[in-house]
């Protein structure tokens, strides 16, 4: 009552801890587990920890529908990142976390935090972060608020990655109107750790003292949804944004790796969402402990800051750490060095509770199985949407191309497609001296250091394409990841995902969020790329309008041999491109494509999509592997936005070199229009040597996959289509150059 | 009349400050102890043409919610002065 | 010959140096902590990138006053050779032992891409091994490398020699005045520069065009020596 | 005492601001037609404790000269106010 809270018997004659976001059910709910009234402080925690950004409550039951073991997967979901074995007692560490909407209320600082945050989950592991990947939704450019939440998400991005030092080498960027005010951005770290220095987030250990080290905790991100906004004398000074300090981090990482290493760690946690409550209450959860911890102990830089205010308090770059009894001075003495603070503030019990004291006064005592495991489950209702059965199955004649130049300079230019240097030159690609392969390829390929070993990275998700079919969408998102590894010479190990999706109450919604989970699981299966991690961002909604179906996908894969590694550029003229997969899609592969949506928005909604043959997909990643691995594939490229004639202009673009395609007959300007511009899965270009592409071509053959010369490199600085010997585009490498690199550049000045 | 604005944007009171953190350890270290607490903010001069004072002070004011500050964080004031010709 | 690699509270590139003197020049090279204060067992030192103090305030402003900075000026006093990286070139241009600024890129932004630079002076310690006009292919990776130095100093630096690296034509990427990539004191021991040579020394890494930097630091240090 | 300096660091008039050039741009763009110039600088509320007023001018000055500025590029004027407990 110190801090003028509301008592006990207050909180539920006024339903105080409906303003926490509770129901009238789940507050009986907590009554029953407690066995008592749950005071303030004990609804507040209980509101948060069973909130459905910390307890999944919507989700939890759909995410068991992944796959989520394998032979490589050290850890899968359930910890702060999941790790795949990569062989030599090496491993890889990594997870995607959404910060979506503090990024709408504050672009540089939400933004900046989602990479704060995804980097400690990656070196609570133990793991040393060697990568970053982010996946970004906004708004058309042509609104000024777009561009506004656009570059200062990047600025954001690149301000917290750069200055701590790992290098941001992958991600992707998708524009349209339909995130104007739910932008997406999805940050995803990758660490590598030796096997057994792999540490936990568990509490475990009667008389185990826990500690709070890195920044001092302040009010940040307290809610302001509470009975106390309105005559709290902070409120003025408030915000619900947190700012992050990326050289808080940097020293932070540093001393948590050196500390792990002394191997007198029991578990560490970072503290992310509902930060002191969360991460102990989760700790004890994994450890069947205890906790008690005293608040006025945590080093604070605000002075009267309550227990309720302290256990909710997200104050960045912190972390909880139990050590073994009695070496707390090897903590002090290593943080000391780093020049961070240290601080024990309670220890581990066996009594089953996180007991909060304040001092001499109990502020909370709550049983942990109570806050995490019998936090509730919604069982949202799922209906199919009924837009689904009104998509139309035949694409109009109307809807061909009448001038390929245009339309293929037109895809060039669209911020969906183009060049992202804008983007990607903002970031720090290159520290760490581990790149090989920069932004600009279909994936990223980072040096494991000292050994042969690479692994690539990729994001990918198309939220259109789930929209229109959330099943086969799903399955697509999962398929094209792993091409774009493929692509790069890598193996897919394992995934970890961001489900964006609008507002779970809606039944509509809950149906695609399902269904495309589904079809992520599905592909996952046949794939051989589990689920070691993830994360579920709900709600994406305003003004009615719900974002699309979004589940973006972090993969990772393996190069065993850094001679492997391919590029999407063409490398030698003379050199023939072989187009592996459907070669003459039908017109539906330009349902849900860039082109439609271009040659007509209105329209970009209104017909079906083709699906996708998991098997088939499989086949065609498994004979560019063995192609690229036999040394036979000079580069390779994977056919998404835009298409066929997109994808060969990119590989002559970023190799500096001509191209010449020669296209197979078409019946109709409708089939010549999908052909070059049809969004058909599951097809990849591979540069092969004129000698080699007979053995190429036997591969495919015996695997079943169809493989047709479909274009040549050229000295000859143009791009040049060819039908029936006839010439039907022809335009100089510089020009469409300059569309694809200069677009977002030119709309952001 | 012209008018030049000086605008001081700083971060609200709970929300961390880093560079004023860095700067204080910093001035610490190089023996200002007496130095007590540094906030780092933004500087703004701002030169326009209005009519009068209180379309000075609306036309500062809608600056800086819209653009120059984002009210989310920080929190401003400001200063007017007459620009002589 | 022997390398003391600085490391500052938020220096990120400290390893890269190391990484790339040891495969470069084959020698040692030594991690120090910014709270040293004696250099004197070095031959070379490395002032790296990164983000020492987070930047605050300005870039290099604070790492300036850390205890080790004035064994630097002293050993750069003697003659030892100094070279600033980035960060490291803010630093030295703060700790005044190199003249000028670095400002904000023109665009604002932070930028991380390939630069093609112009070897000005080939005979400096550091680019001996550089014909003079060779075009090379270095990264950046700033957000405050546009370098500024009023008139005089300008024409001081053109008249001593003492720009080494400028950006090739047209490839100015920050705005810097006179394309400048980087300079060396009067001297001609201590060099700073905004491009990170460390970056740039195995062509998996996309060029290996700065590994002539540290071989020249090799050449030039065994010719003053007499060793072979 | 215990004062408050409010100290105001801009570009010297013989350095370009592009930050201040972006900011009159993007007003102009959100039709502030009548905003002239911008010129984009830093804030920094520094509180100490000293003696008396002119152990406090004599204290700014040297944090200025030595760390709180770079006088190749940068200058600044500060104004003091005594905190009162
Ligand atoms: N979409 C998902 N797919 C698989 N696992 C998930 C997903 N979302 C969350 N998880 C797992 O649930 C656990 C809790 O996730 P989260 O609350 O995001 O972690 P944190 O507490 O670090 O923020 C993690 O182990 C995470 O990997
Ligand atoms: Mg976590």
């Amino acid at each position: 009552m110190a801090y003028g809270e509301p008592s006990a018997q207050e909180v539920k004659d006024q339903k105080i801890y409906r303003t926490f976001g509770l129901t009238d059910a789940e507050y009986d709910q907590i009554v029953t587990h407690m066995d008592r009234l749950p005071n303030y402080v004990e609804t507040g925690v209980f509101s948060v920890m069973w909130s459905e950004h910390c307890s999944y409550k919507s989700s939890r039951p759909v995410l068991r529908r992944f796959p989520t073991t394998g032979e490589r997967v050290l850890q899968g979901p359930g910890e702060n990142a999941g790790i795949v074995d990569i062989g030599d007692q090496l491993a890889v560490v990594f997870k995607m976390e959404s910060h979506n909407h503090p990024t709408a209320i504050e672009p540089y600082q939400g933004a900046a935090t989602g990479v704060g945050g995804i980097i400690r989950d990656v070196f609570t592991m133990g793991a040393r972060p060697i990568a970053l990947l982010n996946s970004l939704r906004f708004g058309t450019l042509e609104d000024a608020h777009n561009r506004y939440l656009f570059s200062h998400s990047v600025a954001g991005i690149g301000g917290y990655g750069n200055c701590i030092g790992i290098p941001t080498v992958g991600g992707e960027v998708v524009f349209d109107d339909r995130y104007s005010h739910n932008p997406l951005v999805n940050a995803m770290c990758v660490g590598v750790i030796v096997h057994d220095k792999i540490a936990k987030g568990t509490a475990s250990g009667i008389g185990n003292p826990v500690l709070v080290v890195g920044a001092k905790t302040g009010r940040d991100g307290i809610h302001g949804a509470t009975f106390a906004s309105t005559q709290d004398p902070h409120a003025k000074e408030r915000s619900a944004v947190q700012v992050g300090d990326p050289f808080m981090e940097k020293l932070l990482l540093e001393a948590c790796l050196e500390l792990i290493d002394t191997g007198k760690v029991v578990g560490i946690q970072d503290m992310g969402a509902a930060g002191l409550t969360s991460s102990s209450a989760e700790m004890a959860s994994r450890a069947g402990s205890g906790l008690i911890l005293d608040v006025s102990k945590v080093p604070v830089r605000e002075t009267g800051m309550s227990p309720y205010e302290m256990m909710l308090s997200e104050s960045q770059e912190r972390m909880l750490v139990v050590m073994k009894r009695g070496e707390e001075d090897i903590a002090y003495r290593i943080f000391e060095k780093w020049g961070l603070e240290a601080t024990v503030i309670g220890q581990v019990t066996d009594d089953g509770f996180l007991t909060i004291v304040d001092g001499e006064d109990i502020a909370a005592k709550m049983p942990v199985t109570a806050l995490v495991d019998d936090a509730p489950i919604a069982n949202r209702p799922s209906m199919r949407p009924t837009y689904l059965d009104t998509l139309e199955e035949v694409i109009p004649a109307s809807l061909a191309s009448t001038d390929l130049h245009h339309d293929l300079l037109a895809l060039l230019s669209s911020p969906t497609i183009a060049s992202k240097e804008w983007v990607y030159n903002q970031y720090d690609s290159m520290v760490r001296t581990e790149t090989f392969v920069r932004p600009g390829s279909d994936a990223a390929v980072v040096g494991i250091p000292d050994s042969k070993k690479a692994i690539a990275l990729v994001t990918d998700g198309n939220g259109r394409q789930v929209y229109l079919d959330p099943y086969e969408g799903g399955a697509m998102a999962v398929a094209e990841a792993a091409r774009n590894l493929v692509c790069s010479g890598a193996k897919p190990l394992a995934i970890t995902d961001c489900l964006n999706y609008g507002n779970p109450e809606k039944a509509e919604i809950f149906y695609q969020f399902e269904r495309s989970i589904d079809g992520l699981s599905e592909a996952c299966r046949v794939l051989d790329t589990p689920v070691i991690g993830g994360n579920v961002s709900l709600y994406n909604e305003s003004h009615g309008i719900d974002i699309y179906p979004t589940p973006i996908v972090g993969m990772v894969g393996l190069i065993e041999n850094r001679e492997h590694i391919t590029t999407s550029a063409v490398k030698y003229v003379g050199d023939v491109l072989l187009l592996l997969g459907e070669i003459q899609p039908q017109p539906k592969a330009l349902a849900g494509s860039e082109y439609l949506a271009i040659k007509q928005p209105q329209n970009a909604l209104s017909y079906a999509m083709p699906a996708i043959d998991l098997q088939k997909e499989k086949a065609l990643q498994d004979v560019t592997l063995a192609a690229i691995q036999q040394g036979a594939v000079q580069a390779a490229h994977d056919l998404s936005d835009g298409g066929l004639l997109v994808a060969l202009a990119e590989m002559g673009i970023d190799g500096g070199l001509g191209v010449t395609v020669t296209l197979p007959d078409t019946t109709d300007p409708l089939s010549l229009t999908a052909l070059c511009f049809g969004e058909q899965p599951s097809r990849i270009l591979l540069e092969v040597k004129p000698a080699d592409v007979e053995h190429v071509q036997q591969l495919a053959d015996k695997a079943g996959v169809t493989c047709m010369a479909i274009a040549k490199v050229t000295e000859q600085l143009h791009f040049e289509v060819q039908q029936n010997t006839k010439q039907i585009l022809c335009a100089t490498l510089e020009e469409i150059t300059a569309s694809w690199r200069d677009s977002i550049r030119r709309q952001m000045q | 009349m012209k008018v030049q604005a000086k605008i001081f944007v700083t971060l609200k009171g709970s929300v961390l400050d880093p560079q004023g953190v860095a700067v204080t350890k910093a001035l610490h270290a190089m023996k200002y102890e007496q130095v007590e607490d540094v906030r780092v903010g933004k500087y703004l001069e701002v030169v326009f043409d209005v009519e009068n004072d209180s379309q000075a002070h609306e036309l500062v004011a809608k600056m800086c919610d819209q653009l120059l500050t984002n009210p989310v964080i920080e929190k401003y004031t400001y200063e007017l002065v007459e620009v002589l010709a | 010959m022997k390398a003391a690699v600085i490391s500052f509270p938020g220096s990120n590139c400290d390893q890269d140096a190391i990484k790339a003197i040891v495969s470069t020049m084959q020698i040692e090279a030594d991690l120090v902590w910014h709270a040293h204060t004696d250099l004197s067992s070095y031959d070379l030192i490395l002032v790296p990138g990164g983000f020492s103090y987070g930047d605050y305030l300005r870039s290099g402003a604070i790492a300036r006053f850390s205890p080790v900075m004035e064994a630097v000026a002293n050993e750069a006093q003697r003659g030892k050779f100094v070279i600033g990286i980035c960060n490291g070139f803010q630093i030295l241009t703060e700790a005044g032992l190199l003249p000028g600024a670095l400002r904000r890129n023109e665009s604002l932004q932070f930028q991380c891409e390939m630069a093609h630079l112009v070897v000005e002076n080939a005979s400096t310690p550091f680019t001996a091994n550089y014909h003079f006009r060779e075009e090379i292919i270095i990264p950046i990776a700033h957000g405050e490398g546009n370098y500024y130095a009023d008139e005089a100093t300008l024409d001081e630096l053109v008249q001593n020699d003492q720009i080494v690296f400028r950006y090739a034509d047209g490839h100015n990427p920050n705005g810097s005045v006179g394309s400048i990539a980087g300079i060396v004191n009067k001297k001609g021991n201590v060099l700073g520069m905004m491009p990170h040579p460390e970056r740039a020394v195995h062509t998996l890494l996309g060029s290996d065009d700065g590994s002539k930097l540290f071989t020249s630091m090799l050449t030039t240090w065994r010719e003053m020596h007499g060793v072979r």
